[in-house]
């Protein structure tokens, strides 16, 4: 068609190459020649980005048999822009918050948002699957909260003056851990009953069970002598969970919480996409009913989603409660909206059958960014529910777009 | 807009450096000063109170403060700390979600050696003495609902006839706040203790959450009119004033509390807002206690930015008594017929 | 008025990776019925729902009585007086039949919707059309063939210049095409056009006045019917001659029974009732019947998907239950369902995924995938279906219909049945898939497997079937050796029990 | 079949005639000879429901021929008691309260369950538009907070010390409503543009818009010289929109809001049932395909039901504000969650296309029943919450049994 112009796809993978050594080399010279303090971290970062868009290239190379040629024109150049639309928003984002805060280029600020992103992740992580068939969890957020009553209250100092078991023994960390998720699992298996079994909307069926949990977590969170008072005086071994740091010389150092969300993602990606579970699951979202048809066990599926679920909420808990040596029954309160509102700026389809972990982490730091950032900046939280809102709302029109036909 | 941003920026980059050139040696100029502000809640009508006192001092100081909204959640508050210490504030003052989390906040101050200063909601002791730049500013929550059952006891005792039965027991219903609230249960707890040391013996007819609100009051204080019938209530406790107004809008509509002196049931509440003062003015309202939220504000800001400053803390740089080093108490104050008026503004 | 009531004219239309149509014209006379046809995937439905402005042509354009216009949405195209009978049916089944038929155009009474006048004007519809239907039932309770009649009162009674049939008569039988035939000759005298699509030959050659042919998405040409014949008209969609419609039989079956249904009952009271047969190795058993004789049920009962009361079901001499799909598929039974897009297809999947969801197992190590069986498996077996797609990573909403229902059939042969439940299998698909298909169906008695068949053709039933069990009203009416079926006695059959 | 029997509907309703005489002639003993202050006001609801029947039986002769035979079985048995099997337990627990706390039998406790009702059933009416095109609001109760806030800033008292507006004139009531509604239908009309224009899924797009309105609102309520202080210091011509009784001399009287949500639930039945718009909203939720080529403007019905919707929250809004005289930017919040689980447990699809007046009327009754009753035998919060989660678990699963096929 009208200037459209093939190129191979390693020729096509050179660009990257060059466009990433450039800027490793502009990283290196800002860095070892001209550097000033007003630039913070930006040499170190455009090094970093060099090299990625190296390794990217790199790969594109390798499988360059499997993508096919690239074909340049207009229009596709319109469907990039469409496709990656909110990653471009949000890089517009930065650069504006980089202007306005240059301390924004710090290697601290991208750690930052890693580890402010990794329980939101995980949390997410969960959601999806019961998006993914169409569904919804309304649930997610308390689930949260009762593994972080559940852990803390195990969790206490010996000398606490307030325990909320007074006589509890120095418990290992894992009880705790265990309990707390298999708390959450037995909402989940509840919720899974309920969906699967009576053919309940999601919807409904989790707004009850969260009902539920709420008042049973608040119930728990009022037995004497702890009488609904917040639970302190955590164990600083558990603390640990939410607070390490690694390599503490490197800008302050890795939290813990990133490279346990890195092995969620991963593990979660190998079930959606590797399993037959993963399979079912979209196959259900696809159709239910043919779903029924193909023999794919669909009261199994449900009960595996929403209990799989439960579990990372509950783990999602447990790290929350640990990361601020506390809980009460008023954790997690929310969170499933934040949730589902990250997914689906990720691409994931609330008509379920559509959406990938990719989606889901690039929405879940889209979110983390916007909070980080506007704060950064200092913009009224007022302002920033509705510059959230605006955002929700212009991402997922423009992701929409795509799928327009016509 | 365009030209204040880069100016504040760079008054902050220049707080930095200063900072940096010489750790404590001298001290810097308040305009050199960012406070990092942390409140549990917006839509906290008393916080709202602090937090304007606090912009206002801030303003009068000359220095700059970042103030968010924790929305409540602990977590988010842990965050918004951490993106504050990367952003390079000077100082931070935290109203903490939940006063037993406070520790891993201390921990983030202390690892970037910055001042912190709690308010409103107490840290725990232990936590309190593991930094030596950590300061206390509040009132204890307990006093809050030990005025309350008070100014009902004052009541009783000044009025033989607000014993209906006259059994020499208070039949109290009670709206509380949010349940697992720590001001919601301690207010709870404290007013009935209150009644009872005043030689009252308080018996519950009712209690329910009405979740701060006043429409959910509205309708709870029905219900339990229905339930209790109006002549067997002696007296109304609230966790806070919004709903002990929806309360008083529940009486009104029948025919209570609008200045038929036979036909009132006391309420009290917590909070000393605007329209609960207004009651008190029209007589719907009994009392409340003024949580001094002008002073709390004051306090904060006035150490926060001396601590910047690397003064220390004293009554005379701050302005404020400083128990054992690190605590200023901001006492609740008891708001009733005598003397509503100097809070109104 | 010109010489044409509809002139499109080098309509072009790109999805993309497909260009569905491509520089096609069609020219309709008034007062005549002009087919159009071409195998799945021609691009058909795509050219109507252009001149009915559910898409919108990338490029050409269409003349309506002689004047050009852009029709951007069904209710421009229906204003214009163009209805259409759609290929897909779309009730809304928790709706009253005459709201459905009014739907747009409600008779008013000031600011209410006049019920009365709707009931009154329902009922007048369906008299001229000899339709017996209540208007206020819900046209979810309705069954699949009235619902159709009741699609096709609706776009009569929009007066058009011009109706659409995209496949009206899918799901039709005889007695109800004849039926149809004489509403579209009392159109025709008023005046109105038909386009009229349909893989049956036997039907255009007896209705069409002129049929235009498409190959790909593109225009082959038009003829007057009467220069056609079947063998022409398949030629020319498929691009070379087919001399015959079924492959050539070499096979006869064995004696041995491998599945033996007895007195199987539902326990809904108007389902079936007392069903026995036996099916042998290497069959094919067809069932024959007018819609709503419960083959349908019958077969998903066989499969696990509605409740049995009473009665056996053996395989190999061994009797089993079929509480599930999964028990169905344990015993190796496999079901093609009639309802292709509501019960079969994964639209917004890929066509590797919707080929091999039934048999994942198969190509996964304790619940692992093994990406690399998988491709291969799901790649040879549409190969051997001859789908057209463009990869497997395609998305199954992207191929036609006919290519979706041999992936549908890939799917089940890849569960190695031994006994094969097709329900229509070739409803809406065009000749050449069809011989396709009996080819296939045959490769598998051969194998010796068996099938068994449900279909409402005629020629299919008695050209592919060894036997023919008939239904009426939910009970076997009876049971006909190959040389014994022919038509009469079939239909004689299928209404041995009605009243 | 077995057991069956067929009687004409005429003396079918003999039969409620029967039982509806029988229990107002109970009722009228009760009253007036037995009557002990134990009883209450159980005489007088006894002769209401024996007159209600009696004329419910009256009804059902007239339209005798419309309705047809009345079929007696036991298969008819279960079909009547699953079909109404909520409003059964809602009886049932009503006679458990009963026991507890007798004074549960009072007229008063009817009116005020009625009272309690309305304000939810107008933003329930609001928001089953969007539930019945397979959609929903999320953003209904934010609309709430904001009618609530803007019709109060401007209906305070000349005298009250912390006016909003200092120097406002004293404004005819009705501009304060108009203006509220007004800015309600705003964000109605953006609610349904995002889900109309761009197709976005309601829950993302109405989760968009609520968190923007949470934001608008709260500028709004934080403008100088309030500084987000609760408004108190309403009017008292304001106030009686939500807070005037007629004929008080009836057991404290008839509250004002009884009669405008009984208006309001006329006025949406006939707009759903008897209009052109209403029947294209069962038909867009039931095949929006279909609608769509039967020529129904879909575009204008969607912007029609959120704009409709919105009304009503800003109308719902009005009168919580006048009800308790005053607001802050949290009315409102979370109350589109109730709303969707009474119209839910009324038998509303959240799939879309089913759902009937009468039966909202139901589930905002079930719900208010359940807080009242609960309150009124003194059930804690905590498991007040749990109760409410299993009622709406179970009413659902009940309802839902109604549509199992098998
Ligand atoms: N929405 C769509 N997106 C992408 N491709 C489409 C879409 N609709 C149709 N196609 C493609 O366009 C081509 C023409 O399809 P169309 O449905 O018009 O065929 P048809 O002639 O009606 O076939 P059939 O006889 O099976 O109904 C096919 O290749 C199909 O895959
Ligand atoms: N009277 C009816 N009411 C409701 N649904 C019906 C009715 N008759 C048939 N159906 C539905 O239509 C579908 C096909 O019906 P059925 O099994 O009775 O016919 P069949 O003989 O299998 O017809 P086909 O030739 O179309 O396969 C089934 O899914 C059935 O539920
Ligand atoms: O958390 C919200 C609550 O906080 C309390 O401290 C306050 O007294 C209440 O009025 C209410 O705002
Ligand atoms: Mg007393
Ligand atoms: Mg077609």
């Amino acid at each position: 068609m009208q200037g459209e112009k093939i190129i191979p796809r390693q020729k096509f993978a050179i660009i990257y190459i060059a466009v990433g050594v450039a800027l490793a080399v502009i990283g290196v010279i800002l860095k070892f020649a001209v550097y000033s303090k007003k630039m913070y971290d930006m040499p170190l970062i455009l090094i970093g980005i060099g090299v990625i868009l190296c390794i990217y290239a790199g790969v594109q190379m390798l499988t360059s048999e499997r993508l096919g040629d690239v074909v340049l024109s207009g229009k596709a150049a319109k469907t990039f822009l469409t496709n990656n639309a909110i990653i471009l928003a949000l890089l517009a984002l930065v650069v504006v918050i980089i202007f306005i805060e240059p301390r924004f280029m710090q290697i601290k600020v991208l750690l930052d948002i890693m580890t402010q992103s990794s329980t939101r992740l995980i949390i997410a992580l969960g959601i999806c699957f019961t998006l993914l068939i169409a569904g919804t969890d309304l649930s997610a957020g308390r689930m949260v909260g009762l593994a972080a009553v559940i852990s803390t209250s195990m969790m206490q100092t010996a000398t606490y003056a307030n325990r909320f078991y007074p006589n509890l023994p120095q418990l290992p960390v894992i009880v705790a851990i265990v309990a707390a998720v298999i708390a959450c699992l037995l909402f989940g298996v509840l919720n899974g009953y309920l969906v699967a079994r009576f053919d309940m909307h999601p919807f409904i069926a989790t707004l009850a069970v969260q009902v539920i949990i709420y008042g049973a977590c608040s119930l728990y969170f009022d037995l004497p002598p702890n009488n609904s008072q917040p639970i302190g005086g955590i164990r600083p071994d558990f603390a640990l969970l939410g607070q390490q740091k690694f390599v503490k010389s490197f800008f302050g150092g890795f939290s813990v919480l990133i490279p346990i969300a890195l092995l969620t993602t991963v593990i979660i990606w190998f079930v959606l996409n590797k399993t037959v579970f993963g399979k079912n699951v979209y196959a259900i979202g696809g159709n239910r009913e043919a779903a029924i048809v193909s023999g794919v066990n669909v009261f199994a599926t449900i009960m595996g989603i929403f209990i799989l679920a439960s579990g990372l909420y509950g783990i999602g808990g447990v790290l929350e409660a640990a990361r601020t040596a506390g809980a009460t029954n008023n954790y997690g309160n929310g969170y499933e909206l934040d949730a589902i509102a990250a997914c689906v700026v990720g691409g994931v389809s609330l008509n379920g059958g559509v959406g990938k972990i990719r989606g889901i982490v690039t929405g879940v730091l889209i979110f983390t960014v916007i909070q980080y950032g506007l704060q950064f900046i200092n913009v009224s939280p007022m302002w920033q529910q509705i510059i959230k809102g605006i955002i929700i709302a212009v991402a997922v029109a423009i992701d929409l777009s795509k799928y327009r036909k016509k | 807009g365009c030209s204040s941003a880069p100016a504040a920026s760079q008054a902050a980059s220049a707080a930095e450096s200063k900072a940096a050139e010489s750790a404590a040696a001298s001290t810097a100029a308040a305009s050199d000063v960012n406070v990092g502000v942390c409140i549990y809640k917006f839509d906290d009508t008393f916080m709202t109170g602090v937090r304007n006192n606090m912009t206002a001092q801030a303003g009068t100081l000359g220095a700059k403060l970042d103030i968010v909204d924790s929305q409540n959640k602990q977590p988010t508050q842990n965050e918004q700390v951490d993106t504050f210490i990367t952003k390079g504030v000077t100082a931070l003052a935290i109203n903490a979600v939940d006063r037993t989390a406070a520790a891993p906040l201390v921990e983030k101050a202390k690892a970037a050696s910055l001042p912190v200063v709690f308010l409103n909601r107490e840290p725990e002791a232990d936590v309190m003495k593991s930094y030596d730049k950590v300061w206390y500013v509040g009132a204890k929550a307990e006093q809050s609902g030990t005025m309350s059952g008070e100014i009902i006891a004052d009541y009783f005792k000044a009025n033989k006839t607000a014993d209906k039965n006259g059994d020499g027991k208070v039949q109290y219903v009670m709206l509380q706040g949010e349940p697992g609230h720590q001001d919601a249960t301690l207010r709870t707890q404290y007013s009935v203790q209150a009644i009872k040391d005043a030689g009252f013996e308080p018996v519950k007819l009712a209690a329910d959450t009405a979740m701060w609100d006043k429409v959910k009051a509205t309708d709870l204080m029905n219900t339990f009119i229905s339930s209790q019938g109006l002549d067997k209530i002696e007296a109304v406790l609230a966790n806070n004033d919004d709903m002990a107004l929806g309360a008083i809008e529940a009486l009104k509509a029948q025919g209570y509390n609008k200045g038929d002196k036979t036909k009132y049931i006391p309420v009290v509440g917590v909070d000393a807002t605007a329209p609960a003062l207004a009651a008190m003015a029209d007589g719907s309202l009994l009392g409340t206690v003024l949580n001094d939220g002008e002073n709390q504000g004051k306090a904060t800001v006035n150490i926060a930015v001396a601590a910047a400053q690397g003064k220390e803390i004293t009554k005379d740089s701050v302005g404020y008594e400083i128990t054992d080093g690190k605590y200023v108490w901001i006492p609740y104050v008891k708001v009733t017929a005598e003397n509503y008026k100097q809070f109104q503004k | 008025m010109g010489e044409y009531v509809l002139e499109m004219n080098s309509i072009t239309k790109v999805f993309p990776g497909v260009k569905a149509l491509d520089n096609v014209s069609l020219k309709v006379r008034p007062g005549s019925v002009h087919a159009l046809m071409g195998e799945n995937g021609a691009g058909k439905s795509t050219l109507m729902k252009c001149l009915f402005g559910i898409y919108q042509e990338d490029g050409g354009e269409i003349i309506l009585d002689g004047k050009k216009e852009n029709i951007t949405s069904s209710k421009q195209a229906l204003d214009l007086g163009v209805s259409m009978i759609h290929q897909e049916l779309h009730p809304i089944r928790f709706r009253p039949v005459m709201e459905n038929i009014w739907l747009g155009r409600f008779p008013m009474r000031g600011i209410a919707v006049d019920r009365r006048a709707m009931i009154r004007k329902t009922k007048d519809l369906f008299k001229e059309i000899d339709l017996d239907v209540n208007p206020e039932v819900l046209a979810g309770s309705l069954s699949a063939s009235n619902l159709q009649l009741v699609e096709i009162a609706k776009a009569v009674s929009y007066n058009s210049k011009i109706i659409i049939m995209d496949e009206p008569t899918s799901s039709l039988t005889d007695n109800e095409t004849e039926h149809l035939f004489k509403i579209i000759r009392q159109l025709k005298s008023k005046g109105c056009a038909i386009i009229y699509i349909s893989h049956k030959m036997e039907e255009i050659l007896k209705i069409a006045d002129e049929v235009t042919i498409m190959r790909d998405g593109q225009y082959v040409g038009t003829w007057p019917s009467t220069e056609l014949t079947t063998d022409l008209i398949i030629s020319r969609m498929v691009g070379r001659d087919m001399t015959n419609r079924f492959p050539p039989r070499t096979h006869t079956p064995g004696k041995e029974v491998v599945f033996k249904v007895s007195d199987l009952c539902s326990p809904l009271p108007k389902s079936f009732q007392h069903v026995s047969f036996d099916l042998h190795k290497g069959e094919i058993l067809g069932i024959g019947g007018l819609v709503g004789a419960q083959r349908t049920e019958l077969v998903e009962a066989l499969f696990g998907l509605r409740a049995i009361s009473s009665g056996t079901v053996e395989k190999d001499g061994k009797e089993f239950k079929v509480k599930s799909v999964s028990d169905a598929k344990e015993h190796g039974i496999a079901l093609l369902t009639e309802e292709r897009r509501a019960t079969g297809v994964f639209g917004i999947l890929s066509v590797l995924d919707n080929t091999v969801i039934a048999s994942q197992k198969d190509y996964a190590k304790k619940g692992v995938l093994q990406q690399g069986r998988r491709q291969k498996a799901a790649k040879e077996s549409n190969q051997q279906l001859n789908v057209k797609t463009p990869t497997l990573e395609t998305l199954m909403q992207n191929l036609s219909g006919g290519n979706q229902q041999k992936v549908l059939i890939a799917r089940w042969l890849l569960t190695h049945p031994d006994i094969l439940i097709l329900d229509e299998p070739t409803r809406g698909i065009d000749v050449g898939a069809k011989y396709e298909i009996y080819t296939i169906m045959l490769d598998l008695i051969r194998q010796g497997k068996s099938i068994i068949m449900i279909s409402s053709e005629m020629p299919e039933l008695l050209g592919m079937s060894d036997r023919v069990m008939v239904m009426c009203e939910g009970r076997v009416s009876g049971m006909l050796n190959r040389d014994e079926a022919d038509q009469i006695e079939i239909m004689r059959l299928a209404t041995k029990f009605v009243k």
